[in-house]
């Protein structure tokens, strides 16, 4: 599954695309919250971050298809 | 025919919004820029830059464009944010509504930019001499 | 330093906005632009043709600008009217106001045009196909 | 004195400028106003006028001196 990465998110992880294989089987949006907390303790510390499936913001109970274009992201501050 | 113009750019030409947002259905325009401003808290700010992830940016800038046209009947809209770095004075936002009458086109306007501001995914880094700090991270 | 730019012209140049409006302290920039509408009551307009007392305008205008700036501490203000003859979808007045943070820039912008409206002395003529209108000159 | 007129108040009149003698001593803006009336009926059909002294709104009980810019304001309609 690839995860891409923006803003804090990014720098958190190191790069702005992860091949994430050893999560759990059928994840949700939740799961992989919960992934990305357990292996980078510094996604605990941000106001909140959101998880965006094929370019829609996607909620906690949402599956998480092999296909999708998965994205994280942090709290936004345009303009 | 409604006019609607969405964009990510690299640079905003505010000489253009007049021919974006005129119709002649309107009477009145509304239009807010956001710009880099020099103090933040009393420190110094030398740039903001700005990223984005275009193609989930471009459809939150256009659902909100169709709410507020749905909502406020608007003749034209338009939502562009700058990418990169900005220095002090430059525009890094621009967003504006044209409607019959001038209070439908105040608060489309005012509408706009909140609503970009709370789900458009652009995160903004203030870069001042000694740090950089991602805008909003982190309570 | 604050700016200021009060006028009446002959033709609103909306390009010159930004360099008017923009400033190092502001973070946010609110510009109303009315335009001559189509329809008015469903009566097609041909054009509207404004006057003005010019020096007596200039002064209210003036006056205008000067509580904005003291109630918003805005940074810069523009008020310009046109005078002569506009046709559909021509600017016929630009108010804009910057400041640090947006909410002080929208409501004085909505000050600045709603007070426009009411105080400075400029009369608008409704030129339809068969008849011309001063407006609101009667009950 | 010297008296300017404005969008309809300059139709009703038929000219942009006056100049008029045949009012009270020592007129006041109530004075003015009565006097046009008195001329030219249309100006009670305006839905109010206003008169301004030297580029500033007057009120009903300021005088009129000789070299006042004196100009009579129908409605406002800018914008």
């Amino acid at each position: 599954m690839n995860v891409l990465f923006f803003g804090i998110a990014r720098d958190i992880v190191g790069t702005s695309e992860l091949s994430i294989s050893d999560i759990v089987k059928n994840p949700t949006v939740n799961d992989l919250k919960q992934y990305l907390i357990s292996k980078y303790s510094n996604f605990s510390k941000l106001t909140s971050f959101a998880v965006a499936v094929n370019n829609e913001y996607a909620k906690d109970d949402v599956p998480l298809e092999q296909n999708d274009e998965i994205a994280i992201i942090p709290p936004v501050s345009g303009g | 025919m409604k006019k609607l113009n969405i964009e990510i750019v690299d640079i905003i030409d505010t000489s253009k919004m007049y021919a974006q947002l005129s119709h002649a259905h309107s009477g009145g325009i509304c239009v807010f820029i956001g710009t880099v401003r020099e103090f933040t808290n009393n420190e110094e700010v030398v740039a903001l830059e700005f990223e984005t992830y275009q193609a989930m940016a471009i459809k939150e800038m256009q659902k909100i464009a169709d709410e507020a046209v749905a909502k406020w009947n608007l003749n034209s809209v338009i939502i562009q944010h700058a990418v990169g770095a900005k220095k002090v004075e430059e525009p890094v936002v621009i967003v504006g509504a044209s409607a019959a009458h001038r209070p439908e086109c105040f608060e489309a306007c005012r509408f706009l930019i909140d609503t970009l501001k709370e789900r458009v995914p652009i995160w903004k880094k203030e870069m001042f001499k000694n740090k950089e700090v991602w805008v909003s991270a982190h309570p």
